[in-house]
């Protein structure tokens, strides 16, 4: 079951990945950074890492998001 | 299992395409980001034993996970935490003097 | 004219990027069928020995503080440089944050959170050696308290209660201080941020102050990181 | 053996003083600056020194578990450079730089850190952090000035340096997959029943990312511009120690854990010594028709590199001692111009070849060690230049690369001429320029001592031979570095 689930994690974050690079609007794919953030933490909950599924979801999920905001803010893209 | 190893590789080629052919700034560095993600995926993956347990030993477990990749993983993220922020901010700077955050216009615009 | 040269070389960086995928493709490939053998005997000590020879239950952990400190060391660093270039780059001058006026039910609600991200962020750091966590993650949480501030309230208000200059100094507290409890190391005769090596009395695994010198390590790293990501994120928004 | 660790250590620990001098008590910048570079030149010549029989120093006493240095002749020789190199600039930046003093020697104490712990390190993944630390503090470096151009130079610095920094971490990440250690000697023993062409793809990763941090020709656009705007002592570390980082690391990685024999098998020496050649000769051609001086010695760095790589890719002991020597020539005589252009810079604020017309005869001195310093780096025979070109055209030729030996000396003729060009119109009669800036001796002094050890090993060469001619027992043959690392 959990290899089902890990599959179609892996799919969808392709997908998600796909998304965020070939859309046009700028903010479509900042908005889809922290989903490609999120679905990366449940594949290492899954992979049995931990500190690395804490990491990635403040840092690389919740930071690096807040920073593609705040540039996106001041460049009125 | 090998979905994982193609997975890690599609989203690295992809992030590499972002970066090289991608004319918006943002964009180039949100290709860094996927880089950057797919090869702390890799390193996770590399560390996995199937049904291994996390490698907190509170009791005895027969089949734990390889705790140094996490480990590597872990500085992995926040040095592309860091090298993220710092681009970002370049772009802001460039943007304010240059008005425009097009490859080809920056390239013009600078003669 | 530009038309077809433009389609040449969007078709030049795809065939370029799908030649390294096939190279990589044929790197899995042959790690996959030669994978039968994959040495891990490095590994299978720490999982071994670990716990007996560092005190800390999260082997993550002691790996990251006591056999291979010196590359905690060098990404502590990494994040001191970042948050240096971004107070470089932003000048002195008045910031220009965008602000936005909230409803009530914002201020409260971030008053209310705060205390919680406090307790959860020196839990995180305290418990870095028993539970998942340590000092990079605690630190970032304490971090998004003037990153919070920051947002709700503007970042005049966040800069009178935490002032920068505050930020930096503790940021290069916590720097040399992660170095001094290395140089304790030297000092007690055995090598630089050696702890289990140098047996700083593990205690019995388990408790909280146990692990000899990880606790105050994660402490260090935890005001690190916090001051230095609150630097990075109040330069971004001030920047003009 | 602690010495080993302060290398490290104290260059970092003087940036996180800076870092609170700069807040509450700014006036100790002077005295912590200068009081740590004298301490940090005699820690590094006695590490230096005493590193004959190679020395292993375990952080944290883990022994092959934890994280190793070695201090071996290749890194002590690299570790004298730094030495030569460091007091003189920050002399020189002490009165050059006039805004961010604070921020400007942190960024540098961060990265002279940086550099010696990449120096330094025997394990594979400290190596590749210390990179980071050293790519982004020079990439700050490189943004200082917040002009247009050296921002756009950063940015660009940044994202290629980073890229590369990606294809490393790649072939690491695949390394600790098949070895199941970071330990080099152990990786290196591990390497040994791999299959071909899977060691050879993993050289190809660490090559090509290494390529993108040295420049070599087809990736070598971002580094004329990250020269162009950059703070002119920076500019003197950049060329003289960080793309030599890249360069040593490289050299470490291919010599310890692919090997001498694996190298020469897989055709490697073979593709670096042509892309040497093909780099050095369009690096000098582009730099024949630069007008703005820090573009043009970047290309003519790109071109030096190149005959650094040629001579440590022929893989022969000739060959390691040339192009070692060299990379030591090349920090000085380079480091020599760039001092001198930044005299130019200050007192006249002159960028272009022009505006350093006549200028000959304002200021004697410091025009007699750029010509001293540009007739060395072309590699005529008095200088110190020479002896290290002729060494690498010896030892191409006897290895076989007929051709590459051919290239230098034709590359030998190319430099002379654009060199000649800014020599010429040194010394071209004009009316007398007005001096904004006087540059004081504290400007002056670092020239004329770098300028003059180019004359000093020029005719002294054995001074440096002496530890350099050491450095094939321990790189060429990794059994002896893998036997003490081992702890042997």
């Amino acid at each position: 079951m959990i290899n089902l689930i890990f599959n179609l994690l892996m799919i969808f974050l392709v997908i998600t990945a796909f998304f965020m690079v070939f859309t046009k609007d700028i903010s479509n794919s900042v908005i889809a950074l922290p989903v490609f953030g999120v679905i990366l933490v449940v594949i290492f909950v899954i992979l049995q890492a931990p500190d690395a599924a804490m990491a990635e979801a403040i840092i690389a999920a919740g930071l690096t998001t807040v920073f593609f905001v705040i540039t996106i803010n001041k460049t009125e893209y | 299992m090998v979905i994982p190893y193609v997975v890690v590789i599609i989203l690295f080629s992809l992030g590499i395409y972002t970066v090289i052919s991608k004319k918006n700034l943002i964009k180039m560095v949100i290709g860094f980001t996927i880089v950057e993600s797919s090869l702390i995926l890799l390193l996770i993956l590399i560390g996995y034993k199937p049904s291994g347990t996390a490698p907190i030993l509170d009791r005895q477990y027969e089949i734990v996970v390889d705790p140094i990749p996490q480990a590597l993983a872990l500085t992995t993220i926040i040095i592309g935490g860091s090298v993220t922020a710092v681009m970002l901010a370049l772009v802001i700077k460039i943007y304010k003097r240059y008005g425009t955050l097009n490859v080809d216009e920056l390239r013009k615009l600078r003669g | 004219m530009s038309k077809i040269n433009e389609r040449l070389k969007k078709l030049h960086t795809i065939a370029l990027v799908v030649a390294l995928a096939v190279f990589l493709l044929v790197v899995v490939y042959e790690i996959h069928n030669l994978d039968n053998n994959s040495k891990r005997y490095l590994s299978e000590h720490y999982i071994s020995e670990g716990v007996r020879e560092t005190g800390a239950i999260n082997l993550v952990t002691s790996v990251l503080y006591d056999y291979r400190a010196f590359d905690t060391l060098g990404e502590a660093t990494v994040i001191l440089t970042a948050a240096a270039i971004l107070s470089l780059l932003v000048p002195v001058s008045k910031a220009t944050m965008l602000g936005t006026k909230f409803s009530i039910i914002v201020y409260q609600t971030t008053k209310f959170s705060i205390p919680f991200l406090a307790v959860l962020g020196v839990h995180l750091i305290f418990f870095g050696h028993l539970s998942p966590g340590g000092g990079f993650v605690g630190g970032v949480v304490l971090s998004i308290i003037p990153i919070l501030l920051t947002i709700t309230y503007g970042v005049e208000f966040s800069e009178s209660k935490l002032k920068p200059a505050k930020k930096k100094l503790v940021e290069d507290i916590g720097a040399i201080g992660f170095i001094l409890l290395g140089l304790l190391g030297v000092v007690t005769g055995s090598n630089f941020l050696a702890n289990g090596q140098a047996n700083f009395g593990p205690g019995n695994t388990g408790e909280l102050i146990s692990a000899g010198l990880i606790p105050y390590l994660n402490v260090m790293i935890g005001i690190k990181v916090g001051a230095g990501l609150a630097i990075i994120f109040n330069s971004l928004i001030k920047e003009k | 053996m602690e010495a080993a660790v302060w290398v490290i250590i104290l260059p970092l620990l003087t940036a996180f003083f800076l870092g609170i001098s700069k807040l509450y008590f700014k006036k100790i910048l002077f005295p912590l600056v200068t009081g740590s570079a004298i301490i940090y030149l005699y820690l590094l010549i006695s590490v230096s020194t005493n590193s004959y029989p190679p020395k292993v120093y375990s952080v944290g006493g883990w022994g092959l578990l934890g994280i190793n240095l070695m201090v071996d002749p290749f890194a002590a020789m690299f570790l004298l450079i730094i030495a030569i190199l460091f007091l003189p600039v920050i002399l020189f930046s002490l009165k050059y730089i006039k805004i961010d003093k604070h921020d400007y020697f942190i960024l540098t104490y961060l990265m002279i850190g940086g550099i010696a712990g990449m120096v330094l390190t025997a394990d594979l993944f400290n190596l590749y952090v210390f990179l980071e630390v050293t790519s982004l503090s020079s990439c700050a470096l490189v943004a200082i000035k917040k002009t247009d151009k050296a921002i756009e130079g950063a940015f660009k610095y940044l994202i290629m340096s980073t890229l590369g920094s990606f294809f490393i971490l790649l072939a690491t990440i695949l390394t600790y997959h098949l070895a199941g250690t970071l330990n080099m000697a152990e990786i290196a023993l591990e390497f040994k029943e791999l299959p071909f062409k899977l060691k050879s793809i993993l050289m190809a990763l660490f090559v090509f990312g290494y390529a993108l941090k040295i420049g070599l020709i087809p990736l070598h656009a971002w580094l004329p511009d990250a020269y162009e705007d950059s703070p002119i002592p920076y500019n003197v570390l950049s060329s003289g120690l960080v793309m030599k980082a890249a360069v040593y690391a490289l050299i470490r990685v291919l010599y310890i854990i692919f090997g001498i024999d694996f190298l020469s098998e897989s055709g490697m020496l073979a593709i670096g010594v042509f892309w040497g050649v093909i780099t050095f000769i369009i690096a000098h051609l582009l730099a024949f028709q630069q007008t703005n001086l820090n573009r043009l010695l970047a290309y003519s760095s790109i071109a030096q590199i190149a005959y650094i790589t040629i001579g440590l890719f022929v893989g022969t002991d000739g060959g390691l001692i040339g192009g070692s020597f060299h990379i030591l020539n090349h920090a000085i005589m380079k480091g020599t111009l760039f001092l001198v252009i930044g005299i130019f810079y200050y007192s006249l604020s002159a960028i272009n070849i022009k505006d350093i017309k006549g200028l000959g005869y304002q200021f004697p001195i410091i025009s007699f060690t750029f010509v001293v310093a540009s007739l060395s780096i072309v590699g005529l025979p008095p200088f110190n230049g020479f002896i290290t070109k002729w060494l690498i055209i010896e030892a191409a030729l006897e290895a076989g690369f007929g051709y590459a030996a051919f290239f230098i000396l034709v590359g030998t003729f190319l430099s002379l001429t654009y060199y000649l060009k800014v020599i010429v119109t040194l010394y071209t009669k004009t009316e007398k320029k007005i001096v904004i800036k006087d540059p004081g001796l504290s400007l002056r002094l670092p020239t004329i001592f770098l300028g003059s050890l180019c004359i000093v090993f020029g005719i002294v060469p054995s001074l440096p031979l002496s530890l350099i001619n050491k450095i094939p027992q321990f790189l060429l043959d990794h059994s002896e570095y893998i036997r003490i690392l081992l702890g042997g």
